[in-house]
């Protein structure tokens, strides 16, 4: 009981990371599923079928080709648009700049339908006709925010000192930029496209508004397999891209890691 | 591209004004080439703004700033051969340490930037830590790396902005010595701003003390120590006891003073021209304790009697205060060496040679310059 | 204003064709249809019926199931045909109602019966529907019924028969769906009420739909659903449901026990027809498609694993012959005594279908 | 990732430099055009629209139809009051759940801390989509999660709390706000992380030196200190979660509609484009509102 | 609910280990009720630990601690009546200055807390700014607060973890004063620790010296300056010349001892026992520097000659070199009291009195304690 009480904040932070990796574990078990069917809600039998043909799901790859290259170029677009406000933002002094911040917060301040239904309106109004295009146009438009927050908080804790450090050692703006204030907002850039890129490729309601039946997104083919059965590559998908988010999120904090004990030390 | 000619580095005239506030105030300096020259003065009075006015990183308001007889005023802060190191270091987080003291040579498209960093580095001996990074340093080899970065491009200029501030006590004595020696070692001119007079009189050949973005004085430590030219500077570097006094007469060499009532004397070419009423000032150092009746003090010295009102060991040394009969305390310092020393309530007998003390313009506050560090009643 | 005007504001109900037919270059064609409603190999998920296709004409299928419900498809299609864009699709599978809508606003394109020799082969009652006298614009695919459908193993083992039971029976609180569908909904509960659906009145109507709205507020109905009611109905978190024939009929292959009942009230019939929309880029190869399913062997084929009622003359022959069990089955094979009971929801004109949609939709969206 | 934090972070220390004078314009016009042309034009549409009158396939005419506004609201005011139930219900049980694990891996994770780090965000990474519905099969009917919940008469509580009205878990508000907690956990913690590793356990040190028991440090320090974080957790927490329907749709029931689930059917089914643009309109004020007034109240206005 | 009983402060065998690492070791210590007590040693040796083990925030892994008879080992830390000033100050910043000063008192139920908060500001002289929050104040206000914060609750003990180690030298010099003022004012016991030797000189009654998680010595600040016991205390309180010497004869009061041939005195009590060589230690102060010739030197003196190798003027005094024939170097240091100075190349004779130096028993590290603080080739 002394126990208990010693370690409750670790046994309830633990329970609360359960509940967060549960889902993940259950779509985990689900890929190895021979369903009885074409439902894969039941546990059967274990089977390699769905490992050993990933893509043996009508529509399903090709939709994920499409939400990883939207993904991409949604990402690449809003970093730039984003690290470019952000520096006006964290480097200038100009009029305006109250506004340019709100500008900055409604999008993060109003919720996914509203965006996706208005930017629809605005198609509609307009007669362009809905697909990929206009997928991308709504990405790069709900990552832009974040991107620009991101980099901004980066810019932020940047010392000044060092650009004027740069300047006493001969390096004239450009290369002051490039040598300096780049390589140090980097992380912050990274992270910003980061967030992008998996607040583009996971997102469904925007897209869902602004797409086509041509153009169909990864989460676009979840939501229509999930009314007809979702195969159990799906899982097979999703297990990878935990994986692989595994993977990447722990690389990146293991260099991060290893960049702040240094600093500890 | 920063030319290699050198020379004194001269602010003609300088001042610097922000919005409403005026920084510095026409200043004027000559700092001879290859001279080690220390800025000093409290919190806020334009020290670093002079310093980034020399660096290039701040445009004076009125005013030119020289080296040898080449204008750089409106010369861009990295066109000019004038490197500084900044107190924080300013180290590059994301460089190595080689490449951080390779930066301004790659700049300038110096060849051999690796050899000559590795030599810089070896100054500072930290040749064996190139491959690291800033954060993987302390404090003191961070402080080294910074100066092997700016020393590394041989500038005609070197300003040091508080390079020391951050040390610990013991780092920092170290450090002042290493300064010093690389300093010789070089021949650069080095301007040196600190808080720290004890540090600067025993760097610089040359100080100066600046109050309220303006100089108050320059020269030599010991002429500035010993012949403070303001209350400023006589409570600003070390310690002074002022004694308002009133002049009597100036029978020959030594001129007789009136302090309270008691005659006291100094030698005639020290009065303030021109004033009947000044203060009298003595180091604490210069007063030596004797017995209260006055009885061991020699001819010739002056001596007041008071009471030791408190008395603080300090190992080296023991500071007493003693109280004058007008209620002013006077502050003395005795070395420990080994006389007997004197403890509180006792009546003792200070005394002094006049060559041992100055004189300054009562008009001035006796204050000026000691309260000023030690306020903190404004927020930081 | 809003520019976001039908090609049909112009009073021209002819739909655009695609400027240059791609059929002979593109040997594919674009097929939407709804869930469960093709042959499928079990084994290996592939629709023979298709394949057999592919390899007679060389003409490649993509098949698309993403017709869930007519409302959510024609949403997803109308912005493009409004704006006079390709939709992507070459045919696909509306029900009579949506179909007539397509064909009124000009988005559905005339068939060219020189391409469907096959074409007479539709059965005699369905060759002339009032929205496309003659069948010059569709064909049926298929013809089925709505009816109530359940879970023993959610309802206790309870059989779910009437209409009634499942908007009131607390044993169901909670586990019961509805279809999107307005006029299988509604319908099923006006018969349910003794209308007629070829005559209800306004306030018939609002009858029926205050009866769904009272078992909506007392927490008896789960959901509202296109054709995905289907997966909840076999997982059990659906206990009954109105569902169509074949569906459950299919599902019942995995799932022996789920119950199927066409109330003695009366259940819809309808039918869902092949549209070719505008602009479509393969029409002709669409055109070969309907041929071949109108060829009795093929819808035979079909039509032996959907379980619904095949349109095409001569395909009962065939499939008797096959698989002589179906004959037996009253889904596929409606003695007239089932499609006595049978009702077809009237024609609505624009103005009533709005006026009856906007209720429904506050109904089931709310 | 953990730069979500940043939102929490964003007051701004250092006073920019003024530089080149065209620069700042330079760099804002593209992202800025961008969010006009295709956020701000796109909501003044919206504004149009919803005062606008017609049908999709007849066309539509500015007739300042203020009724649309109205009728809407009296016609979904449930479906709107229970989303801004369930979204303050799931950010509050985001807040419970995710402030002890934020602080757990902020100060005493020690050398876990990273690892830990990593399995907060994967998830995230991980379709959400396919995560909620792996929801459907953890609190399906037969599911273990179901039975225990009903052996320990979880259910009852949950029916009692009106929180499910049968006895199952699916398809119930419970369902629809574990959906919502779980979704939008991640931007819960993540700003509060960032905001709990600054927090210097030195104070939480002199608290207990100044006799504050461990429940009093954290009332007094540790909680005042992360209300930054705290505020933008939950905002990050509140907003997409009032506007969601995917939980709904998916894990919830005719009565858990929420009103994002009646804009999505309004724009894409019924095809009432006014209605739909209405309460989307609607929907976007009451959050901006609600959130205006919540940062005033909670003292963390340089948050934005 | 803290007690009220008071009493001296006692640790009883404290050892604190950290997995591998041994921070205390078998500490024992007496500090007197109301007493000043100072504990200095370099960094790491366990300060803080000690402190914190006191304060509650550590647990010791053997030992106890007792506060008059109670026994407060087990105690937590919010049930102790000891209170702690931090380094970093860890000032609530949300709150008002005000309500940090009242946080203590109101977790305990005081009534008039408020008053008594502003009675504890006005101790401190920051009644005036009850209102403002932390960020407002500079570095000695906070300092300030801080302090009043711990002292309001009227501790039995108050910790003092190098309260003053943030502020600048004047600011320094001008909060030591204030502290003393304020212990004796309110006579609650005091234990400080700081890095800073004349700080612990010259405030405390007691002071404490710790290595490497030991005691090293305890006591009278004038004691362990003039008679350390150890190298280390000798090199690290303040410096020390230490001469390398032989014990050839105690004829009476005074042994004779041979260092490097010359025949140098120290008073027979302080011979190490049992012990040949040893070393022979003399404070920088305490030699005075004589005509190279040594005629200066009076009789009964030890003396040495040697030759200047370097100067600096440091204001109050000037600090030597002098490099004996021997090639070791000692440290002079002269007050700038008006006498000559001797200048760097001159051959000078360094005197002292037997009774001003302390031997050391010659197996000691002659440079322990020393090195140990300005030791920077480690990561810091
Ligand atoms: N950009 C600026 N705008 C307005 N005032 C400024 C600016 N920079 C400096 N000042 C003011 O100029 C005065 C001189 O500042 P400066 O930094 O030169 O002082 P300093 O002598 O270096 O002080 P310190 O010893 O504290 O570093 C200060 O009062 C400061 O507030
Ligand atoms: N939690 C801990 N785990 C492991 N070692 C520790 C821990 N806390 C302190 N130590 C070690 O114990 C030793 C003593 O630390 P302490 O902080 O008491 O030193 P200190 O004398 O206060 O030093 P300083 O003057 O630098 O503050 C150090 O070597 C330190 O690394
Ligand atoms: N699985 C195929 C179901 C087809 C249903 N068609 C809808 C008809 C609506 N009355
Ligand atoms: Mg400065
Ligand atoms: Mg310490």
């Amino acid at each position: 009981m002394a126990w208990i009480r010693r370690h409750l904040l670790a046994i309830v932070a633990f329970l609360v990371l359960f509940y967060m990796l549960l889902p993940n574990m259950v779509v985990i078990l689900f890929s190895f599923n021979k369903p009885n069917g074409r439902y894969n809600y039941q546990w059967t039998q274990f089977s390699l079928d769905a490992w050993t043909n990933p893509c043996g799901a009508p529509g399903m790859c090709p939709a994920l080709g499409l939400s990883l290259q939207i993904g991409l170029i949604a990402s690449i677009v809003a970093t730039i648009l984003g690290t470019a406000v952000a520096f006006a933002l964290g480097r200038y002094r100009f009029k305006g700049r109250a506004g340019t911040n709100l500008l900055i917060f409604m999008p993060m301040a109003t919720p996914e339908v509203v965006m996706g239904s208005s930017l629809l309106t605005l198609f509609i109004a307009l007669g362009i006709p809905t697909g990929r295009t206009t997928i991308l146009i709504a990405h790069i438009m709900f990552c832009l925010s974040f991107v620009v927050v991101t980099v901004k908080a980066r810019i932020a804790s940047l010392d000044p000192r060092l650009e004027q450090a740069a300047a006493d050692l001969f390096a004239n703006e450009y290369q002051t930029f490039t040598k300096v204030t780049l390589p140090l907002v980097a992380p912050g850039i990274a992270a910003g496209a980061l967030l992008s890129f998996s607040l583009s490729f996971d997102d469904y309601i925007i897209t869902n508004f602004n797409a086509s039946p041509a153009s169909v997104t990864f989460p676009m083919f979840v939501w229509g397999a999930a009314q007809r059965g979702t195969p159990v590559q799906i899982n097979v998908i999703g297990t990878v891209m935990f994986l692989a988010s595994l993977a990447i999120v722990g690389v990146a904090q293991l260099v991060n890691a290893r960049r702040s004990r240094v600093k500890v030390a | 591209m920063a030319t290699e000619s050198s020379g004194d580095l001269r602010l003609i005239d300088i001042t610097k004004r922000y919005e409403t506030f005026t920084a510095v105030d026409n200043l004027s300096l000559v700092i001879p080439q290859g001279s080690f020259f220390a800025l000093l003065g409290p919190s806020g009075c334009g020290k670093t703004t002079t310093l980034r006015m020399v660096a290039g990183l701040e445009q004076p308001t009125v005013g030119r700033i020289l080296i040898g007889d080449r204008d750089i005023t409106d010369t861009k802060a990295y066109q000019r051969n004038v490197n500084t190191v900044f107190q924080s270091y300013a180290l590059f987080p994301h460089l190595s340490i080689l490449d951080n003291v390779t930066f301004g040579l790659r700049r300038r498209g110096v060849s051999d930037y690796k050899a000559k960093a590795m030599e810089a580095l070896e100054l500072v001996q930290l040749a064996h830590i190139a491959k690291k990074k800033p954060a993987q340093l302390s404090g003191g080899m961070q402080q080294r790396v910074a100066l092997a970065r700016a020393i590394v491009n041989r500038p005609d200029v070197l300003l040091l902005d508080e390079p020391l501030g951050a040390l610990d006590l013991k780092l920092r004595r170290q450090m002042q010595i290493e300064l010093k020696r690389i300093q010789s070692e070089v021949g650069i001119t080095f301007v040196h701003v600190t808080h720290d007079q004890e540090e600067a009189m025993t760097m610089a050949d040359t100080i100066a003390v600046m109050n309220a973005g303006r100089l108050e004085q320059v020269g030599d430590p010991g002429v500035l120590y010993e012949n403070p030219a303001t209350t400023f500077v006589a409570n600003f570097l070390g310690q002074s006891n002022l004694l308002k006094a009133e002049v009597v007469g100036t029978p020959g060499e030594l001129a007789d003073l009136d302090v309270h009532g008691t005659k006291l004397r100094l030698p005639t070419p020290r009065l303030v021209e021109g004033v009947q009423t000044m203060w009298l000032g003595v180091r604490p150092e210069k007063l030596r304790l004797v017995n209260g009746d006055g009885t061991g003090v020699e001819d010739g010295l002056n001596s007041l009697t008071g009471t030791v009102t408190d008395a603080s060991f300090t190992g080296l040394a023991t500071n007493y205060l003693v109280r004058l009969p007008w209620g002013q305390e006077l502050a003395v310092v005795q070395q420990n060496d080994g006389m007997p020393r004197a403890s509180v309530g006792t009546s003792v007998t200070l005394a002094w040679a006049p060559e041992h003390s100055f004189a300054l313009d009562s008009r001035q506050d006796a204050h000026a310059g000691a309260q000023d560090q030690a306020d903190d009643t404004g927020a930081a | 204003g809003s520019k976001g005007r039908a090609a049909a504001g112009g009073g021209t109900p002819t739909a655009k064709a695609a400027p240059t037919d791609m059929s002979e270059q593109d040997k594919v064609v674009n097929w939407s249809n709804w869930p469960e409603y093709i042959d499928v190999n079990d084994k290996n998920q592939t629709h023979p019926s298709i394949d057999a296709f592919t390899k007679q004409t060389g003409i490649k299928v993509n098949y698309t199931e993403d017709y869930n419900d007519n409302d959510e498809f024609y949403a997803k299609v109308r912005p493009l045909l409004a704006a006079g864009k390709d939709t992507g699709r070459d045919v696909w599978v509306s029900t009579d109602w949506m179909a007539s809508r397509l064909i009124r606003l000009g988005y559905a394109q005339k068939l060219d019966l020189a391409n469907i020799p096959n074409h007479g082969n539709v059965e005699d009652s369905l060759a002339n529907v009032p929205w496309d006298p003659g069948r010059l614009y569709t064909l049926p695919w298929q013809s089925g019924f709505a009816g109530i459908a359940w879970n023993p193993k959610a309802t206790g083992g309870k059989k779910v028969e009437s209409v009634d039971q499942l908007l009131t029976d607390p044993a169901l609180k909670g586990k019961v769906t509805l279809l999107t569908e307005m006029r299988d909904t509604v319908g099923l509960v006006l018969m349910a009420m003794g209308k007629k659906l070829a005559s209800f009145t306004d306030a018939d109507f609002d009858a029926a739909m205050a009866e769904l709205q009272k078992a909506k507020d007392a927490g008896q109905i789960k959901g509202f659903t296109g054709n995905d009611y289907t997966k909840p109905l076999a997982a059990g978190d659906t206990a009954a449901c109105f569902a169509w024939t074949g569906d459950v009929v299919q599902l019942k292959a995995d799932n022996p026990n789920l119950g199927y009942a066409l109330p003695s009230t009366g259940y819809t019939l309808w039918s869902d027809n092949f549209v070719i929309p505008a602009l479509a880029q393969h029409k002709k190869n669409a055109e070969r498609l309907i041929n071949y399913y109108y060829d009795p062997k093929v819808m035979a084929m079909v039509v032996d694993y959907v379980n619904y009622i095949a349109p095409v003359k001569g395909a009962k022959e065939f499939l008797v012959k096959q698989d002589p069990s179906v004959a037996q089955n009253p889904l596929i094979f409606p003695s007239p005594d089932v499609l006595a009971h049978s009702q077809v929801f009237k024609g609505l004109d624009p103005v009533t279908e709005t006026k009856y949609n906007k209720k429904f939709q506050a109904l089931i969206s709310g | 990732m953990a730069e979500i934090g940043a939102l929490a972070a964003a007051s701004e220390h250092h006073k920019p430099a003024r530089r080149g004078r065209w620069t700042p314009y330079l760099l804002l016009v593209p992202g800025l055009l961008w969010l006009v042309i295709f956020f701000v034009l796109p909501t003044l549409s919206l504004a149009s629209q919803s005062l606008q009158t017609g049908s999709v396939d007849t066309g539509y005419t500015m007739t300042w139809n203020w009724q649309t506004y109205t009728e809407a609201l009296s016609l979904y005011w449930p479906q709107f009051l229970r989303s801004l139930f369930y979204a303050g219900s799931a950010t509050v049980l985001a807040l419970l759940a995710g402030y002890p694990l934020a602080y757990f891996m902020a100060q005493r994770a020690g050398k876990w801390k990273n690892l830990l780090l990593v399995a907060v965000i994967a998830p995230f990474f991980t379709s959400f989509l396919i995560r909620t519905l792996a929801w459907q099969i953890i609190l399906n009917n037969d599911g273990i999660v179901s039975t225990v919940a009903r052996k320990i008469h979880f259910t009852d509580l949950l029916q009692f709390l009106h929180l499910t009205q049968t006895n199952q878990l699916m398809a119930s508000p419970f369902a629809v706000i574990c959906g919502l907690t779980y979704n939008f956990l991640p931007f819960m913690i993540l700003p509060l992380y960032a905001n709990l590793e600054r927090l210097d356990a030195r104070l939480v040190e002199a608290a207990g030196d100044l006799y504050a028991s461990p429940v009093q440090a954290f009332r007094r320090v540790i909680w005042p200190l992360s209300l930054p974080g705290v505020v933008a957790g939950t905002l990050l927490t509140f907003i997409p979660a009032a506007g969601d329907y995917i939980n709904s749709r998916l894990l919830g029931s005719t009565q858990t509609v929420m009103i994002g689930q009646v804009i999505d059917g309004q724009f894409l089914q019924v095809l009432d484009y006014p209605t739909a643009a209405a309460l989307s309109f609607l929907l976007m004020l009451t959050i901006v509102v609600l959130v205006a007034l919540y940062v005033r109240r909670s003292g963390t206005e340089e948050l934005v």
